[in-house]
């Protein structure tokens, strides 16, 4: 592997090579929060903000002690590999005979900045969308034309806990290359042939031995800032055996049911099939739009929603995220990014919430 | 003996024509409205002061951006806030926006069917889809232009108290301009075609013109009170000049200027009292077809309306290219007690706002004037020269004469919040 | 399919919905407008595939009007916060009506007025119903093509969230103001939050949402949440009723 | 590339069309779908969307539908006829296994329009018929107007044991009457027996307790389950039940894979 140790000025090179070559995708402080944005300058990185964030609260500050001191934003990488909305297809009808056009809408993307659990979010709807006897073209077209800086994190907000969720702090993720700040400078892993040609481009002065014990140091800094634990030993069983809990109830009256933790997990994927026709009945467009398990339509059958109460459907996400998806595909649908937890209206803590479960 | 006529078609809310008849011939005429009334001003008492621009916007689907802008100003005046000049920029526009959008939808969907004394837009467009083209094309720029700065274009949701809740990015208005000039065209060629439609000979008689005047700018978003008898009053100033009076007969809350004098808003007031202040390459046009003041006939309306799109357009035209975002959106004021007065020219005239407040910005009292009851005197009047003296069984015909010419004035009928008679509609087809 | 546009109590701005798509209706052989009073003065009032109602009922002349509407129409389709809900109009219901009436006018010239502005719903049964204070004309189109190819239309039921998030718009709530987006429906595409403001609810609430979970957040917050409802265009919708009103 | 997207639909046409009862109809279909015994296909309406539908049946390039008309796409099947065009992707799902119980008792259960999922069985069995030590099948509706192919019943019966029960007695309905579970009542069961159902939720339930109480064992008993689908391919997850993506690790499941979270309610 190769390693360079890059300052502010080589890192705002390396960025506009990249933005020359990619539609690039970076985080910025925008209405407030950070969040990621495509066609962000250098300058206007959120560098020496850092985020507040606990159950139902966020706010941003400044912070001068680093360049990367915001931690992961707002949104997440599925707001572009699998856009909200995508017409997918166009049927056209001419007399009764049907003509099909299948859309295959994609850009070539970089991801400037995308921290660990954001990574392994691809991994895990990978799984989903590629892993799949019918691969999702889109997605997939996506995912193999696009380049990744991953960042490792300086500071951990109060709602993260991705250490708990499995990660692993050693691997990349698929990220072409990583990025360490280490005392103001950049250290920056080369870990796939493109991102080596892209570094070829700048001229660097390779790193030579120094800095691999710092980046330990950095990453065990790091991991004590993070706060909040779940203990996951078992837990698959654990819940399994929670299903007729009274407990879903109690929960049930605090949900507001509004969709918002299911929208911001970077790993909720599910989807709507939806038809929007032209008045003179020619044409019929068909979307993918995002939704939702808390959505009242979601599991209805014959009209009739199989999943009723508000308790129902609260006790399908959080299934879902520690429980099923495991069966489904080999890891927690939880990456521990705690947006959940942060955009919860009603401050609902989903690391609180199954540890509490798990006691019970 | 009474007759209540059908309903009035292509107005906005619900109207009709009565006569009474006696011995055979029409000896009174009426123009009974009886959209029912929704009682805005009793509504908005207790209310906080914030959720005024929001809530007088329903009084009208067509002009809300009025509504917003005379309320938001009537709470500025109260307070004392002073408005910024961007923010005022971006006011205009966003108010150019409306009376593109109100005046296209009277000028080609209500109006102009009447020129070719056809039911409906539907069935011009059968005969010269262009000008229905043209129409739709000048509705779906001023849809555009309210929506980036509004949101949407019917009760647009960004008016508040002492600017906005957001402004548009500059790329997104900026964007229009492309379409700018295809619909500049467009209007110029629809005077060009309107200009030759056939006008029926009438002019309206013994009332004044009472507009607003607001510097070198042709009167939109504020302004003093001027009557063409020379009168020039402040807007606080208006009860004392002019009357509302309820009438027990029929319909709405008429108006009439103190001294008994009747007078028109809108189009055809503004056109007469402020042409001066048209833009110079407007007056031009205006010229080279002859549309000049003093014009009487209220038919010409129509005329005057797409030439006070022309001015809008231009107008938008450069306030877009100038348009700079301002960081903070709206200025900071401290709520007081007080009263505030707001008046603003709606596409059909003179709106006028006043509110007493409370220490802690609750609404005590709420009074709201809006144009189309300032008009009832003189479309009353019309209808009555109309179809005075008319013989019983020549009523249903001439009614649709009668009926056009209540259309000159685009009559806004939701707007006028204080109608008073209610009646049974005869559902019958014409 | 013979359709009628009618207006009841309202600002006419729902109907307007119809003008932004004359383009396609115009274009469309399989749409034959018949009764639109602020469109056409040829007028059949007949029967109806289809009838689009605008405004409450608030005087008994309307109450009259509207069931004989029902008999004439095959389907019935609400149109706007003012027929869904009764409309913002319908705030005097939670008034003392003499004392409104008196704000406004000082003659007492009419009867007929009824103290009370209802949905079209507490008087004849409807098919389906458009939210929104405007209602958004791409629901209208909606609910035209699915009659017109014999479907349930699609009319949203989620959240004002699920857009906001589909937008990257920060949760107004969690950043510290009010909104009434958890228990509204989608259909305005999150637009008052994509603006910087509160959702006020002018699209009205969800059938069977958590009123009660949102009420203590906006009290802890120290929000009037009833205050809000109340100027938000659909405070006498029947889901509030019973539930919030006791 | 645009061959490998899942949700290109391709072309079939229709051959016959036969009308099953008041609110059924049965298609024949000509078209490039190769399905196992089991599996199903998404049908396509034009603005109306998709509906997932069992092969009923397959022979030589002509697939058997069987639909009940409850919908918005379904309803497009009250208008099809002979010579239509009609388009569909899949098939997708798994298949019924069959020979995993070679040489023991089958007992195939059906209730209302499930029957169109176990009829291809049915067929596969009475040509295996020498594979099994017997073959019998079960079928229930709740009124006689709801009985699916019954042109059928004669030839079935004469091969294999074939039973039908009605639950509203009528005058139409000479034979038995009552729940499917008196039916299963009248059979000698065996133990090691393999069995397969079909039919709503609580009619599952109730047919696997009662054969649970005889003592067969759950993991011999194989049902075919419904849910709200819309991708068909496990990725939009409406169809998620439990752990399992009923459109793709079903539609057929062993019963004891699924007996913790069957019958819970909102699961
Ligand atoms: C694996 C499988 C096999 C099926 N086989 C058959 C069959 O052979 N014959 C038959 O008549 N029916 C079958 N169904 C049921 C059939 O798919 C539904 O009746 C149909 O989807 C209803 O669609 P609709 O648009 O007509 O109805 P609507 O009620 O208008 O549909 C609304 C929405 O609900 C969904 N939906 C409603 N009910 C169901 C349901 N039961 N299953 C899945 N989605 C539903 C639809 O996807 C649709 O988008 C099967 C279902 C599944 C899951
Ligand atoms: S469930 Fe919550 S904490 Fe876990 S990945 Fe999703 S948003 Fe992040
Ligand atoms: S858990 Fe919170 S964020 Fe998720 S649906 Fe319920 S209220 Fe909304
Ligand atoms: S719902 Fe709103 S927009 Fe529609 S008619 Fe009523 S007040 Fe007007």
């Amino acid at each position: 592997m190769e390693r360079y140790i890059l300052t502010i000025d080589q890192l705002e090179e390396l960025y506009s090579i990249i933005k020359d070559e990619y539609k690039l995708i970076s985080p910025t402080l925008k209405d407030g929060v950070i969040q990621y944005s495509q066609n962000i300058d250098f300058k206007d990185l959120p560098f020496g903000y850092t985020q507040m964030e606990s159950a139902g609260f966020y706010t941003v500050k400044t912070t001068d002690d680093c360049y990367f001191s915001y931690i992961r934003p707002y949104n997440s990488l599925k707001q572009f590999l699998r856009p909200p909305k995508v017409n997918f297809m166009t049927v056209r009808r001419i007399d009764n005979n049907l003509t099909f056009e299948y859309h295959l809408k994609y850009e070539k993307y970089a991801f400037f900045d995308v921290r660990r659990c954001d990574l392994k979010a691809l991994y895990i709807l990978d799984k989903v969308f590629i892993e799949n006897k019918y691969p999702d073209i889109q997605y997939k077209t996506v995912r193999e034309n696009m380049f990744i800086v991953g960042v490792n994190c300086l500071k951990a907000s109060d709602v993260c806990f991705c250490e708990s969720m499995d990660i692993n702090f050693e691997e990349g993720y698929g990220a072409d290359i990583f990025i360490t700040e280490i005392d103001k400078n950049f250290l920056v892993e080369v870990l796939t042939e493109k991102g080596k040609n892209f570094l070829n481009k700048i001229k660097l002065k390779k790193q030579q031995s120094m800095n691999l014990n710092k980046k330990e140091e950095v990453i065990e800094k790091f991991k004590t800032t993070i706060k909040k634990k779940l203990n996951t030993e078992n837990l698959k069983d654990i819940l399994y055996s929670k299903i007729d809990s009274p407990y879903w109830e109690e929960l049930g009256k605090r949900c507001l049911s509004c969709t918002s933790c299911t929208q911001v997990c970077p790993t909720c994927f599910c989807f709507d099939i939806r038809e929007e026709n032209s008045l003179d009945m020619k044409v019929s467009e068909r979307y993918f739009v995002w939704d939702s398990c808390f959505n009242q339509t979601f599991a209805t059958v014959h009209k009739f929603n199989l999943r009723e109460k508000i308790s129902h459907r609260y006790r399908q996400w959080l299934m879902h995220k520690m429980a099923y998806w495991q069966d489904q595909f080999g890891t927690f649908g939880c990456i521990g990014c705690g947006r959940c937890i942060t955009w919860c209206p009603v401050k609902i803590d989903i690391q609180i919430e199954t540890q509490k479960l798990r006691d019970l | 003996m009474e007759i209540k006529l059908n309903p009035l078609t292509r107005v906005e809310g619900e109207g009709r024509v009565i006569v009474s008849i006696k011995d055979g011939k029409v000896n009174d005429v009426f123009l009974n409205i009886f959209e029912p009334p929704r009682f805005f001003e009793g509504i908005l008492v207790g209310k906080n002061y914030d959720v005024a621009p929001d809530i007088t916007a329903r009084i009208c689907g067509i002009c809300p951006i009025a509504y917003q802008m005379s309320s938001v100003q009537a709470f500025e005046s109260a307070f004392g806030i002073d408005i910024p000049k961007e923010i005022e920029d971006l006011r205009r526009l966003f108010y150019y926006g409306e009376w593109i959008q109100s005046h296209t939808l009277h000028i080609f969907f209500l109006h102009l069917p009447d020129f070719f004394n056809l039911p409906s837009i539907f069935e011009v467009n059968k005969i010269n889809p262009e000008i229905v083209k043209i129409a739709f094309n000048l509705k779906r720029f001023s849809s555009k232009l309210i929506e980036i700065i509004g949101g949407r274009v019917s009760h647009p949701v960004t008016a508040a108290v002492g600017g906005f809740y957001k402004t548009p990015e500059e790329n997104n208005l900026k964007e229009i301009l492309k379409d700018i000039n295809l619909v500049l065209e467009d209007t110029v060629k629809a005077i060009d075609y309107v200009s030759r439609l056939n006008f029926p000979d009438y002019s309206i008689e013994n009332v004044l013109f009472v507009s607003l005047k607001d510097g070198d700018n042709y009167p939109i978003l504020k302004g003093d009170i001027y009557s063409s008898d020379g009168l020039t009053i402040k807007k606080e100033e208006f009860l004392e000049y002019f009357n509302e009076y309820e009438v027990p007969h029929s319909t709405a809350k008429f108006s009439v200027k103190k001294d008994g004098k009747h007078y028109i808003v809108g189009p055809i007031a503004r056109f007469n009292n402020t042409f001066d202040k048209l833009l110079p390459l407007v007056r031009e046009t205006a010229k080279k077809y002859s549309i000049t003041p003093p014009i009487y006939n209220p038919y010409r309306s129509i005329l005057i309306r797409l030439i006070e799109i022309l001015d809008c357009l231009y107008r938008s035209k450069s306030l877009i290219e100038n348009y700079r975002r301002i960081d903070k959106a709206t200025v900071d004021f401290e709520v007081k007690a007080g009263v505030g007065v707001g008046v603003s020219e709606a596409p059909r005239g003179i709106l006028w706002h006043r509110y007493v407040i409370s220490e802690t910005g609750r609404i005590l009292e709420a009074n709201i004037i809006p144009p189309t009851s300032q008009n009832q005197y003189i479309m009353e009047s019309d209808v009555k020269r109309k179809l005075l003296e008319v013989k019983e069984d020549e009523i249903r015909e001439r009614v649709l004469e009668a009926e056009k010419s209540i259309r000159n004035y685009d009559p806004c009928i939701s707007c006028a919040t204080h109608f008073l008679k209610v009646d049974k509609l005869y559902l019958n087809n014409r | 399919m013979k359709i009628g546009v009618f207006k009841f109590s309202s600002c006419d701005g729902c109907q307007l919905a119809f003008f932004d798509i004359a383009p396609e209706i115009i274009n469309s052989e399989y749409i034959e407008i018949s009764y639109f009073l602020e469109a056409t003065s040829f007028n059949i009032y007949d029967r109806f595939d289809v009838a689009f109602v605008e405004g409450s009922i608030s005087t008994r002349e309307e109450e009259e009007r509207i069931k004989d509407i029902r008999d004439r129409s095959k389907i019935v389709v609400a149109i706007g916060a003012c027929a869904v809900s009764g409309g913002i109009q319908s705030a005097r219901n939670f008034g003392n009506f003499e004392e409104i009436y008196s704000f406004t006018y000082r003659e007492n010239y009419f009867k007929d007025i009824n103290p009370l502005s209802k949905p079209i719903s507490d008087f004849v049964s409807v098919d389906y119903t458009v939210r929104g204070c405007p209602v958004n004309a791409e629901e209208i189109i909606e609910i035209i093509t699915s009659l017109l190819l014999n479907k349930t239309p699609h009319i949203n039921e989620s959240p004002v969230c699920i857009e906001c998030k589909r937008k990257s718009i920060p949760c107004l709530l969690v950043m510290g103001s009010p909104c009434l987006g958890p228990i509204t429906v989608d259909g305005c595409g999150a637009l008052c939050p994509s603006l910087n403001r509160g959702c006020y609810g002018c699209f009205g609430p969800i059938k069977g949402a958590n009123f009660e979970s949102l009420r203590d957040l906006f009290k802890e917050r120290g929000f009037n949440f009833e205050e809000l409802i109340k100027t938000g265009f659909n405070a006498y919708n029947p889901y509030f009723r019973g539930v919030i009103w006791r | 590339m645009i061959l490998q997207n899942p949700y290109c639909l391709i072309n079939g046409k229709v051959i016959k069309v036969k009308r099953e009862n008041y609110n059924t109809v049965s298609v024949w279909i000509r078209s490039d779908i190769k399905p196992e015994n089991g599996q199903y296909v998404i049908f396509y309406g034009f603005g109306r969307g998709e509906a997932p539908i069992t092969v009923a049946s397959y022979n030589d390039g002509i697939s058997l539908h069987t639909i009940r008309i409850v919908g918005d796409v379904t309803g497009y099947f009250n208008r099809i006829s002979e010579g239509d065009d009609i388009y569909l992707r899949g098939p997708y799902g798994n298949s019924w296994d069959l020979m995993e119980f070679e040489g023991r008792q089958i007992i195939i259960i059906s209730g209302g329009l499930g029957i169109a999922a176990t009829r291809w069985l049915m067929e596969e069995a009475i040509q295996n018929r020498d594979r099994f030590k017997e073959v019998i099948s079960l079928y229930g509706v709740k009124s006689v107007d709801d009985l699916l192919y019954r042109e059928e019943y004669e030839n079935w019966s004469s091969k294999i044991r074939f039973s039908v029960i009605v639950q509203n007695p009528s005058e139409a309905w000479s034979k038995d009457v009552g729940l499917i579970t008196d039916l299963i009542e009248k059979v000698k069961i065996d133990k090691d027996c393999g069995v397969f159902i079909c039919g709503p939720d609580p009619m599952v339930k109730a047919v696997v307790n009662q054969l649970y109480n005889i003592g067969v064992d759950k993991s011999n008993i194989k049902v075919s389950l419904e849910r709200h689908m819309k991708c068909s391919v496990g990725t939009c997850g409406h169809c998620m039940f439990g752990p399992f993506f009923v459109c793709k690790d079903g539609p057929v499941f062993r019963f004891s894979d699924i007996d913790h979270f069957f019958d819970k309610k909102g699961v």
